[in-house]
């Protein structure tokens, strides 16, 4: 292998740096390259955002009936697929490529595409087709145990190739969004807010799960099969995050605001857990730990957006209200009869526009925001330039993905007979099942 | 006394259930159970392999009861577990000799409730 | 995303260098900034650390019964979340701030603290809390399968805010411990002599579990509910500690130390999981996996002491003690009925006391200690020190770590009432199960 | 700590420069060390690797019985820790020792060894082991479910710390394939190609297990006991491959490379996923989650060879080979009644076989191969070195491996009783359950 | 000949199998079950609904037995299961009509032990 | 009518149930069970303590037939399972004094089947 590279770093490379033509001027003897360092960071973080997949599949799996868990396994694993496909061709073109306002023209399957960022096209295409694939999979949770798995299919390849491209060139593409001075760090609109909201329409065109409400309104427990996958998953979920805020900073520099972005997120992660813990201790008699993790994600959600623009006590702040939103939110959701299995909606729609907002309250011009939050003096400006961003972004989201479900649903189907629904999915759409030889009840 | 034996489709316990509830039969144990009769198995595919999976997932229900509640139960079973279709299972009556009430060391026709 | 980076990178940073103040000297164009390369490798293996946490509740998890798993995890979860609150407001200034060998005093909720090294605050600040967290949570896996919630809670708040800190300062604050040239590279006693002493005193408080010994003085084999589940836990924390052990160097430098950590703590780590298996394979009879996966923890232990000063022979020396040890603890505290679930005692206290010794017996001046250890004819003086230390902060937790017990015990109660621990503390605890719907014996 | 680094990095570090005697000159002052850079990669991209094992232990556990999982896992890990071993005291010497075209023989236990590149040797040697665990690993998977656990160990010291050395010195050592220009860049023959003919090898000694074929010759269904665990185990493969391909460059350059590699990693696996999903659906009717994976590990392997040669496209094109070969392969293996479990086989040896004879159809000479591959007019030159390659690499392992079990079979015996078989691997070897308290059926 | 089924709460397993070697029973079969009867359920608290789970873990053991070894075996399960609380349980007695050991093909009487 | 209860080696099932199939016999019921017997259990080692199971797992199969069935199905399940070693298993047969199918309401007789 090495003398591989001898060679390559001999010939090879220069030849790259022909090919590639990178700005980077060389570095003299012994020194770093910049470049190379903010590569490196950009794929280790890359790295840790793919693996957020497996967070979202345990965690999703985890809070899910044993009889239905294969299927939402292969959702989870074939969506990332999908999406690295689908943002190869189309998405990242379509985002990141010359184009208008509105959306990219140029890059169609990366030729002649032109990176993002200071580092390699290649390792800014790996950390945003990442960024890509976690949006696609949040719907998977809102829609489980009641969904076709072909519908799934389709719904993840048009998500990532067409529909999240298209918002994420609004807003880091130096579409309209960005040019306002939205200010969006790390994806709590693009990723999160979009994700949740889609598998908000979703959940609902879906219908309930069999049994989840009574005829009187009230709702049932449908208790998740494997506490341990899902604390697994949102560890796993936490651990990713780490890429996810600290690497869209997509250099390295002096470490300031790397090391800000980190501190940032998990405080503000803590603090959502301890306050979603309290809450519904109080609410509910009992600590419940899956709404301690959903907290978690609340709270890393939220300080998606603002976490290079804020100090560590308001992340701390952002992650409460975070905290306690997402518990209200799960509460109304079953009031309003809608089912959404792992509280994919509580979480990253609900938090996911917090988040925005908050940039507007918290946020400094002296960290790089185009105008001052709320609270130092920089007034609504900022405040309103977030509410109209995050609420575009919904609203083309709600009636995108409205028509998208509503076509499958004519041409496909987007639900499961009951009778597939009561053997459960994995029986049905995979004729296998998740835990074979283990005695489980299937009675509900 | 009689020892009510029944084996039933697994979703359909919560209506069986409440069905025995509502012919006040309160006391029951269920367990987890394979089935083989009528009902044809599903395919099952895995690794390149298909077989027909014939022990099909059924839940069964013990009752203990007196006579005179005999009829009522069995009714009530029916009710709550019939979907018409192939595979809702049966019900078996055997003749119960005696019953205790661990607790308190009851005999018979007490011990049952 | 990256427009809002280019104005941070343009406007921002150069504001954030002109705030934060750091010394670097800014490299020329092209080459990248010291600074900021240890900045990111801080944080990398900061996250490594923070994943650990799962590690630990995954083992926990693993080696305990079905009835319990909810409860570990919802343990596990929120300690961290308390030791990452805590240690913001409270612990930070303790250990790292300006004050006398015992303790510091500024620094409170970080305003004002200074950076332990190179890095910048935030990032050195989020490496330090992911420790106080590790420490925190090793003591759940002792006290497992009857400690109350909420008294766990106090307990992890306690320990991560004031008694952690203290101690830390003592050894990696510039207290009296380091300032007699105590070495501790990575945290054997700091970290893990501490977390598994109050394990232990936590554990002889609340009693064995029930019917884990017989009348006549035998133990019971109470299995572990998911071997899995351990297993995959255990090659998480070894995953982790590649961040513990080579991230507490807190600087890249030429790559040589980081190396050197990085092999030797590979090294203990398998050779402790040999011997520990060979151990037990030949006094039971049986190649026991939980013993070989504690004996690799044990091997991981030791080696977090003197990873820095000793060379990689000497790593598998002490490892093989390590692995040793191990099942020489398990056996023993049988005898002596005391009930350690998951064997935090011997892997973590009993190993982090040997871990220190070894330091004066393996250790090198030439690598940056104080004095040459014992088999380098540096005679007695470093191994006299490390004796000392570890021996003073094993006295300082046995009492205070005795004290919070006991007073928690009184106003609260540390342990759960029979009928509960018999149902099981998830239901009895969190109105849960952690399997639901899988059929589960709970006869023991 | 930072203390102590700091007298380290005054005092130790000089020193340590002045015995590690490294090539690379100082860099100015604020700027970074390309050497301490190029380290703190290969170091990180070594944990990735090392992660692997852990997921190479919940694929093979998740796809296999229950009551054979505990007796798997802990062949998994105890073959990385005798890996560890074997490659510290023989293995690297033999592997990068200085020595003739066929082994080296200078460095035992690494004293007077050099590093194979640029990086300081104790993290050149990490990542070199973690690669060697891997390839000793993907045999217990193909012999799962009946092979005696001391027969294991004794297979897997014999393999890191002899066998795949040697292949390895051919290869990465300056060996007589390297010198012929033969191109595999991380592992597809070296690791992949060997460790899956070191599976056939043994499944076919072994035989099947009972009950998989019947009399007329057709195969039962033997389901994997656990998918989430396999789908785990399948995201943490893909992780730690990000450390395995881009890791391979030694070196992060100005992160063309490195970026190359690791968009070629993804491509290629999401690919194989997608492709043998599609397959597996048409040819049996269901979308089965377990192929889809086994096609994502087929084109990680695949690419394995190739990633640093081709563009973005051939990986895709690579990869969907791969994906339909693996599905092919399984079928076939059951045809000709070999029973590999987990699909070690089909997705190591055959597609470590189609990735390295890629490398001379779409590698590309600018990228740094000896000759342009067929598509790029080179003709058959680097095609027929690789397959020359490949081809006496399965020729040696066949023989060596062949030797190696049939002595471990006279002398200790492969294959566990009947009755123990039909009990199961964990009580028989390791006297304990994985699954305590659970209510599993072993009727199969 | 009697089956003797006895439905007991789980951790009191052990002292049960105790009694029963005491009064030298040493065969049985055990399974696992769900029960309810008067013992009430638990509350279970799950992202924020509230519902009564009133079917609990209970233990159910099958023993066969000759005429002489009916009441020994029944005050065996009462002193290993009694602990005088609801919930303690109940034992069913039924009649065997024959009993086969396969090994052997032995039947009847001789089968059972 | 008959309910017959075996206890057989659980890796013994697909035998018996291909004994029954032959012995036309393709209804029952199957459960999980532990079992207690002559059979010696064996040595469990975690952790450094060494106790003995005699809990082992066996399958529980229930059968409801006719008289003229009772004969070839207790055939069929001794066919299938009996390896001759300890531990093979037990059939127990019982009076069935009714038997319903759920689906259809038949009782008796035509219900079994
Ligand atoms: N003769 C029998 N003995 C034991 N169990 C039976 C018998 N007949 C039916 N069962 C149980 O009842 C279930 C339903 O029976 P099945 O024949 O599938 O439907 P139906 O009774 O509606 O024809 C079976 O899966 C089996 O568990
Ligand atoms: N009539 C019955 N039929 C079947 N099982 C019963 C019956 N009565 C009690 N059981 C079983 O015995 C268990 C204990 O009964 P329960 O009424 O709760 O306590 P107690 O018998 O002490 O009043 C129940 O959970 C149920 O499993
Ligand atoms: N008297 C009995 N009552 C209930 N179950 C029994 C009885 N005798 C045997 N069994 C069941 O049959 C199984 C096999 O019995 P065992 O005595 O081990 O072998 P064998 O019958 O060949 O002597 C036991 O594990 C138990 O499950």
């Amino acid at each position: 292998m090495f003398r591989r590279i001898r060679n390559i770093l001999g010939g090879g490379v220069l030849v790259l740096l022909g090919l590639a033509g990178t700005a980077a001027c060389e570095p003299q003897a012994g020194a770093a390259s910049q470049t190379g360092v903010d590569t490196l960071w950009v794929l280790m973080t890359a790295f840790l955002v793919f693996f957020m997949q497996a967070g979202f599949g345990m965690v999703e799996a985890g809070f899910i009936r044993a009889k239905n868990v294969c299927n939402i396994l292969t959702k989870n694993f074939l969506d990332f697929c999908m999406a690295s496909l689908g943002f190869f061709i189309f998405g990242y073109a379509l985002m990141f490529g010359d184009g208008n306002g509105f959306m990219g023209f140029t890059g169609w399957f990366l030729s002649g595409a032109k990176s993002g960022s200071g580092v390699p096209l290649y390792a800014f295409w790996l950390f945003q087709a990442a960024f890509c694939g976690a949006a696609a999979t949040i719907v998977a949770g809102g829609m489980a145990e009641r969904m076709k798995f072909p519908a799934y299919l389709i719904y993840s390849f048009l998500i990532s190739a067409f529909i999240y491209p298209i918002v994420g060139h609004w807003i880091w593409g130096g579409g309209w969004l960005s040019k306002m001075g939205f200010a969006d760090f790390a994806g709590s609109t693009v990723v999160h807010a979009l994700g949740g909201v889609a598998a908000l329409v979703g959940t609902m065109m879906l219908k309930p799960r069999t049994g989840k409400y009574n005829a009187d309104g009230s709702a049932n427990v449908i208790a998740g099969h494997s506490i341990p996958l899902a604390s697994l998953g949102v560890f796993i979920l936490w651990f990713g995050w780490f890429g996810f805020n600290p690497g869209s900073t997509l250099s390295v520099g002096n470490g300031e605001l790397i090391a800000r972005v980190a501190i940032n997120t998990n405080l503000s992660a803590a603090m959502g857990g301890i306050v979603a813990m309290a809450t519904v201790w109080k609410m509910f008699g009992k600590p419940d730990l899956s709404m301690a993790m959903n907290g978690a994600l609340a709270g890393l959600v939220a300080i998606t957006a603002p976490c290079a623009f804020v100090d560590p006590w308001a992340s701390i702040v952002i992650g409460a209200i975070a905290g306690g939103l997402v518990v209200m939110g799960v509460v109304v959701l079953d009031k309003l009869k809608i089912d959404d299995p792992v509280g994919a909606v509580p979480v990253h729609c609900l938090n996911g526009i917090w988040g925005t907002l908050s940039v507007g309250i918290f946020g400094k011009a002296a960290l790089g925001l185009a105008h001052d939050g709320l609270l130092y003096g920089g007034g609504f400006k900022q405040l309103a330039i977030q509410a109209l961003g995050v609420g575009s972004v919904l609203l083309f989201i709600v009636f995108s993905m409205g028509i998208v479900f509503k076509l499958i649903d004519i041409f496909l189907g987007l639900r499961v007979s009951r009778e597939e629904e009561l053997k459960g999915l994995d029986i049905g759409e995979h004729g296998m099942e998740s835990y074979a030889g283990f005695q489980i009840f299937t009675t509900q | 006394m009689k020892l009510i034996i029944a084996m039933i489709q697994p979703h359909k316990l919560p209506d069986v259930k409440k069905a025995l509830f509502d012919a006040d039969v309160h006391k029951m144990t269920v367990t987890n159970a394979l089935g083989c009769g009528q009902q044809k198995g599903f395919m099952e595919t895995y690794r390149g392999v298909i077989t027909e999976v014939n022990l099909l997932k059924k839940t069964r229900i013990e009752i203990a009861v007196n006579e005179d509640f005999l009829e009522p139960t069995i009714e009530a079973i029916i009710k709550g577990a019939r979907s018409g279709n192939i595979g809702d299972g049966k019900i078996f009556v055997l003749d119960l000799a005696d019953c205790v009430r661990i607790r308190t060391g009851e005999k018979g026709r007490e011990a049952i409730g």
